[in-house]
């Protein structure tokens, strides 16, 4: 994460904010006026029903949707109409939904992919100047590697030094050299989370990690993910429909539903809520069941 | 399970210290051509065909860093070799006076062939850039249709200006080429498209190619990537066509057609994407096949009135092997892997992660 | 990066700075090559293979592609003499025979093709195309390895420039300009002429360049120059600007394939006056393609086709029966190109290039085909040029001009 | 104004030309995301069939209505065939595999034919351009002015045909239980499977279709300009891809205007500006318009669905 960024988060700015952010495709307001703020250290949790708009504020929030509307700070900075990798750079990194490796590179390369991908010494600065700056940085790197320069070697030895500590973390030692797409269901999301943290992400966002997990895959993520929230100084933003998941592991909560953010709070305070059950569960529990438990 | 492609990690200790390994390859190389060069010296068909060879592969390899690498899809490569080509035979033209002073004539044409190929790589390294930038936010066959439409813009322009001799072309270009100097090249190009691959810039390639909005999440920075693996590749073609131009007697825009850059498109296809040594195990197979199926027709007799229709018989006989070929090994002949990986077991390999 | 610009700069400067003209002179016109002799051939390429009972001619020309159709009437042409010759007992009491080879219409082909037929298969005379480019790029690997090659029909200037070892049998593009030029403003009287050319065929370009010189130089007024490429078949748009301009004629100096469709629509869009061209208008297909709409035009040819001569109608029944079609003037100088090549093979001490090239020096007055051919010291054949008027399925006789 | 007037109708008349054909490129690659190099060449074929059937029906009955007809039946469901057997054992083996790969299946096809049929072996016509035999007695239709303007019969007989085809094919698309399945298998040809519509048979009618429009196409363009060559399938085939994707790849209607768009374009670049730079114009403006709309005229670009 580039030292901008850093001395920003230092004087307390949050690591993610989003406040007031829509977006409309066409007639379709698909997220009306979400706000989100994370710090470092939070485990927050983003839930709601199919097609309530979770994914759509992934989106927004890692640069692949512009916003029709609001704003979104990374460290304090504005990253409204920033391409993803630039956002990226800045300390923000996502997993996918339906897993998107590179299928036909190994487990190692896949990291290191990401790892290397930090060469933008200059993120935030995104005038000419910085794209200026970056280029040539660029175009130096390559000559490097063309020329095979020692430095370069070193700097490989680093990436994979980095990438092989990530496998370690994530379990996935084993796998070094195995190509992503032979790779275990289960194991290809936690080799998807590896890849993200070789980012060297301040902000973490699981896109519903444990989808397609049995109940003892789903305990052990839980354990994993706050493992890596404290020994990595991350804040973490899951998506997730397993609300006992999303219960068990968040400090707090936004639930959305068709786009609109209907509760926010501490886990016990949103199941209770109205609006929440209503959502989840529609109308016809609240009749049987005699309005909130 | 499938052997994984070979993305070396030069981290293993290598007998050679770490600063000569950058020009360990160079230094090799140059006894070997010069011993190459002395060889052929004396058989002017196998000059030719040789030289004919070597643009090829330095066209497919350069090619395959942009199609098979990045996974993008260019049929433009020709143009780029044209503009290489009439840019330093044009140069060669102007320069074919003039000599370097404190060098001997024979070296300082070579000198002075080897800034005209340069400026030549560098024009064609421009173009790339220029048909790069605007056309990268286009996907798949719409960037296949921008680069196949500068190329044929390139022959247009060529055709209807007399400095580069209009429909009848340039010839008088002086023939400093030599397989010395083309198989130098066809050395640097495998050189560099190796060390793309191994290294995180290759990776990041592979990458784009693999699933693009991904590599983009993770900090890759996609457009970009692509545009220097447009330039890289039209570089060296622009190199190639520099080449082309000093042992060819004569360039017309005849041989810069779109036919020409889907040539280049199947040997790179048929070597097996993202495989340098595929691309140049194509390249060599399909500049020979042509000449072997004459030496196979006229084995069969030179009388007949086949043997007179034989050379007639050759492009659909091409066309068809490429059908045959596709149905039988979609992937090509090496897949993503190169020529080490699929050898058999017994061959004795170097040990795995050494570059 | 930092250190490595200032070096950059450093050695361009140095570089430029070390230029002056070269001391002696570059190797003279031949453009020596590098990999093989400079100038004149050391050792001549061309010796026959010692003893063996075949005398084997090369031929190169365009079988596929764009411009097959004449390279296929050109081969048929040299098949024809050589089959007439082996039956004649063939030169010096042996065989001939011929290889030929494909360069699909592309100066790169041509120039492997020759080299593979002197170095491997060491024929011991080449028959040239075409297309100019393709022929330049063979008279250059010809004369390198010192193999004579006759050229039936490029007329590029250039061609023969390449050195003594490169003939042709067709006069050249100013020769036959001229006479189109000449014949349009004297006999046809026309002031304003349009030009339509082919800007893929550097034939067509230089056949409408000295035309337009000469033209204006006799007086008249080129209206406007249009240009289309070998392989379109949709003309109106070029016939309708050129309307615009009014002119009294239209020269066409393209090739029968487009000429015939371009005289339809030339027709179709209201254009009267008559359409003049070049030795490329010659053959059966001009009246299929052209129809009516072609009568009432003129070209410029090597002969006439209804020249009495019994040689010339002999050839026209033989090629009729042998290929199906009327000879076109293609095939004819391919014919002629073989004969002449022939005849000084016979003359010739020995099989030798430097004999069989002063054989063919000699060719004097050479009862042709497509005319009588006599080789000036350009090595280019002086040969008259006939007028033809194109009639109903026939062309009739005009004039004869002159060199 | 005559002269406009004279451009327009040339340009509109090449333009529907294009249209026919760029419709089969427009489909197939609907239905296959496949650009169907081929396509061009297998119009050549139809052509060539289309002489062969007028050669053998004989002067007076090739120019009668039936004899018309039957010239245009046999070269259209001929590549009809071509085109099944084509889709059939070239390009459905290779249907999941990447698209690189049917490409170059197509570039060895379209090779084989067109140098294939410039060989003068056996049934093969060789390759010098012939005349296509006079289907229509050519008379002037309308005329404006001493000759200014002049519109000629079979101009407007093929532009008839031309429309009606045209009309037929968008009927057919977006009327129809087959066009139905052909525009679901052109969205998800999997979830399309899934859906019961057999795809096989879907896109191998679509090639059939999309061959004998091709084929209808060669006709009405030797008819416009006589000549007739092995290699007309190349040069055609070419502009008409440009067309389909300044109209935007895989749109119908698209297509159409693409085409007509890029005939005008040419038309008047020759006729106003000079003739020697009309390619380079043609792909200028295709590049052009690709860098304003990434997706062609009317292509949507599918937002990638993260």
């Amino acid at each position: 994460m580039s030292a901008a960024v850093q001395a920003s988060v230092g004087s307390g700015a949050p690591l993610l904010q989003a406040d007031g952010v829509s977006i409309q495709f066409g007639g379709l307001k698909a997220l009306t006026d979400f706000s989100l703020t994370i710090r470092q250290g939070d485990l927050q949790g983003l839930i709601g029903p199919n097609g309530a708009g979770k994914s759509t504020a992934f989106n927004v929030l890692t640069g692949v949707y512009q916003p029709t509307r609001g704003e979104v700070r990374v460290g304090g900075l504005r990253v409204n109409g920033l391409k993803p990798h630039q956002i990226n750079h800045l300390g923000l990194a996502r997993t996918f939904q339906n897993i998107r490796l590179f299928r036909a590179l190994t487990a190692l390369d896949n990291v290191k992919v990401a790892c290397r991908a930090q060469g933008a010494l200059h993120p935030h600065d995104t005038g000419f100047g910085g794209k200026a700056k970056n280029a040539l940085a660029n175009y130096r790197d390559w000559w490097r590697a063309l020329l095979l320069t020692p430095r370069f070697q070193t700097e490989e030895r680093e990436l994979t030094r980095q990438a092989e500590h990530l496998l370690e973390v994530m379990g996935l030692s084993h796998r070094r050299d195995e190509e992503a797409r032979n790779l275990p269901y289960g194991e290809q999301r936690r080799l998807e989370i590896a890849r993200a943290l070789g980012t060297k992400p301040k902000v973490l966002l699981l896109d519903e990690p444990a989808a397609g997990m049995n109940t003892r895959e789903k305990a052990d993520l839980m354990v994993l993910i706050r493992k890596l929230r404290d020994d990595f100084q991350l804040g973490v933003l899951v998506i997730e429909h397993d609300m006992k998941l999303v219960m068990g592991i968040c400090e707090h909560i936004t639930v959305l539903d068709h786009g609109e953010t209907i509760a926010r709070g501490a886990p016990a305070q949103v199941r209770s809520d109205r609006k929440v059950i209503e959502a989840y569960l529609g109308d016809s529990y609240l009749e049987s069941h005699g309005g909130a438990a | 399970m499938m052997e994984t492609p070979a993305l070396p990690v030069p981290e293993a200790r290598s007998p050679i210290p770490a600063s000569l390994r950058g020009i360990f390859p160079v230094l090799v190389a140059l006894p070997v051509l010069a011993l190459f060069q002395w060889l052929l010296s004396e058989s002017p068909f196998a000059v030719y065909l040789l030289s004919v060879m070597g643009v090829n592969i330095i066209l497919a390899v350069s090619l395959n860093i942009v199609n098979g690498m990045t996974g993008q899809f260019s049929i433009g490569h020709a143009g780029f070799m044209a503009v290489g080509a009439y840019i330093s035979g044009v140069l060669s033209l102007n320069l074919k006076e003039v000599a370097l002073s404190f060098l001997p004539v024979a070296a300082s044409d070579q000198v002075l062939f080897t800034v005209a190929l340069l400026v030549g790589g560098l024009a064609a390294a421009a173009c790339g850039f220029l048909v790069g930038l605007p056309s990268l936010r286009l996907r798949g066959d719409y960037l296949a249709i921008v680069t196949l439409g500068f190329g044929e813009i390139i022959r247009v322009v060529v055709q209807n200006t007399d400095a580069f001799g209009r429909a009848l072309g340039l010839s008088g270009i002086p023939q400093y080429s030599s397989p010395y100097m083309v198989y130098f090249w066809v050395f640097l190009v495998v050189l560099v498209a190796r060390r793309i691959a191994g290294s995180s810039h290759g990776r990041s390639l592979w990458a784009i190619r693999e699933d693009e909005v991904a590599a983009e999440a993770m900090g890759v920075d996609t457009t970009g990537y692509k545009v220097r693996s447009f330039v890289i590749s039209s570089f060296f073609a622009g190199i190639a066509g520099g080449l082309f131009a000093h042992f060819v007697p004569i360039i017309n825009p005849g041989s810069f057609t779109f036919v020409k850059s889907m040539e280049i498109v199947v040997m790179v296809v048929l070597g097996g994407l993202g495989s340098t040594t595929g691309a140049i195990v194509a390249a060599i197979f399909l500049t020979l096949l042509p000449e072997g199926l004459r030496s196979l027709f006229n084995a069969l007799g030179t009388e007949g009135t086949l043997a007179q229709k034989v050379d007639q018989i050759r492009m659909p006989i091409y066309g068809l092997m490429l059908v045959a070929l596709m149905l039988s090994r979609p992937q090509g002949l090496f897949g993503m892997r190169e020529i080490w990986d699929v050898l058999p077991r017994w061959i004795p390999r170097r040990r795995r992660g050494l570059s | 990066m930092r250190r490595l610009a200032p070096m950059l700069l450093a050695a361009l400067a140095f570089l430029a700075a070390a230029c002056e003209k070269k001391t002696q002179p570059a190797p003279s016109g031949e453009g020596g090559t590098q990999a093989t002799q400079q100038g004149k051939p050391a050792t001549p390429g061309g010796e026959a293979p010692a003893g063996a009972d075949v005398i084997l001619l090369g031929q190169v020309g365009a079988l596929t592609g764009g411009q097959a159709t004449f390279g296929i009437s050109t081969r048929n042409g040299i098949e024809m003499a050589i089959k007439e010759a082996n039956a004649a007992g063939g030169v010096k009491g042996k065989k001939l025979a011929i290889r030929v080879y494909d360069n699909q219409s592309k100066p790169e082909e041509a120039a492997q093709a020759t080299t593979r037929l002197i170095t491997q298969d060491k024929v011991v005379l080449i028959l040239g195309d075409v297309a100019s480019s393709n022929s330049l790029a063979m008279a250059e690997k010809a004369q390198a390895a010192g193999v004579p090659m006759i050229t039936p029909s490029s007329t590029n200037t250039t061609v023969t420039q390449k050195g003594d070892y490169i003939f042709r049998v067709c006069f050249i593009d100013p020769f036959q300009g001229y006479v189109m030029a000449k014949f349009a403003r004297e006999d046809l009287k026309l002031n304003k002429v349009a030009v339509l050319q082919d800007n893929k065929s550097a034939y067509s370009i230089d056949l409408s360049d000295v035309f337009t010189r000469k033209f204006t130089e006799m007086g008249g007024k080129v209206t406007t120059t249009e240009s289309y490429s070998q392989g379109d078949t949709d003309y109106r748009a070029q016939l309708t600007a050129i309307r615009k301009t009014q002119p009294d004629g239209i020269y066409v100096p393209g090739y029968y394939s487009e000429v015939g469709v371009i005289a339809r629509q030339a027709r179709e869009v209201g254009l009267k006056v008559p359409l003049m061209g070049g030795d490329g208008w010659d053959s059966e297909k001009l009246f299929e393609l052209g129809g009516s709409a072609i009568q009432g035009s003129y070209f410029s040819n090597h002969y006439s086709p209804d020249n009495p001569d019994p040689r010339v109608q002999k050839f026209i029944a033989d090629y009729k029966a042998a290929y199906g079609s009327v000879p076109d003037a293609l095939a004819a100088l391919g014919y002629d190109a073989a004969r002449v090549a022939l005849a000084a093979l016979e003359r010739a001490k020995d099989l030798s290039g430097p004999s069989v090239r002063d054989a063919i020096a000699q060719t004097k007055d050479f009862p042709g085909v497509a005319g009588t051919i006599t080789l000036d010291d350009k090595r280019n054949a002086v040969k008259s040029a006939v007028v033809l008027k194109v009639g109903d399925g026939k062309t009739e006789y005009v004039t004869t001009v002159n060199p | 104004m005559a002269q406009l007037l004279q451009h327009l109708i040339n340009g509109l008349a090449a333009g529907t030309i294009y249209a026919l054909v760029a419709l089969g490129y427009t489909m197939v690659y609907g239905v296959l995301k496949l650009i169907n190099f081929a396509h061009g060449d297998v119009m050549m074929v139809g052509v060539y069939m289309g002489y062969a059937t007028a050669f053998v029906l004989g002067r007076e009955a090739r120019s009668s209505l039936l004899g018309v007809a039957l010239i245009f039946a046999v070269a259209m469901l001929g590549c009809a065939l071509l085109g099944f057997l084509i889709e059939r054992f070239a390009y459905r083996p290779l249907r999941e595999k990447p698209r690189l790969t049917a490409l170059i299946t197509a570039i060895g096809i379209s090779f084989a034919l067109s140098y294939g049929f410039q060989l003068d072996i056996g049934f093969l016509p060789g390759a010098s351009p012939r005349a296509f035999p006079e289907v229509i007695e050519p008379t002037e239709w309308l005329i404006i002015g001493d000759r200014d303007v002049v519109v000629w019969n079979w101009q407007v007989i093929s532009f008839l045909i031309a429309v009606a085809l045209m009309v037929g094919l968008q009927y057919l698309v977006f009327r129809t239980r087959f066009g139905r399945a052909m525009r679901a298998v052109s969205w998800d040809h999997r979830v399309a499977a899934l859906m019961g519509i057999p795809t096989d048979r879907v896109i191998a009618l679509t090639f059939m279709l999309g061959s004998a429009l091709a084929a209808g196409a060669g006709l009405l363009y030797a008819i416009k300009d006589t000549s007739v060559s092995p290699l007309m399938g190349l040069y055609v085939g070419l502009k008409a891809f440009v067309a389909a994707v300044i109209g935007g790849i895989g749109h119908v209607p698209g297509a159409v205007v693409g085409a007509l768009v890029l005939g005008l374009v040419e038309e008047f670049v020759v006729g106003y500006a000079a003739s020697t730079w009309r390619d380079a114009v043609a792909f200028g403006f295709l590049i052009l318009v690709l860098l304003v709309k990434p997706g062609g005229l009317f292509g949507r670009v599918a937002a990638e669905k993260v």
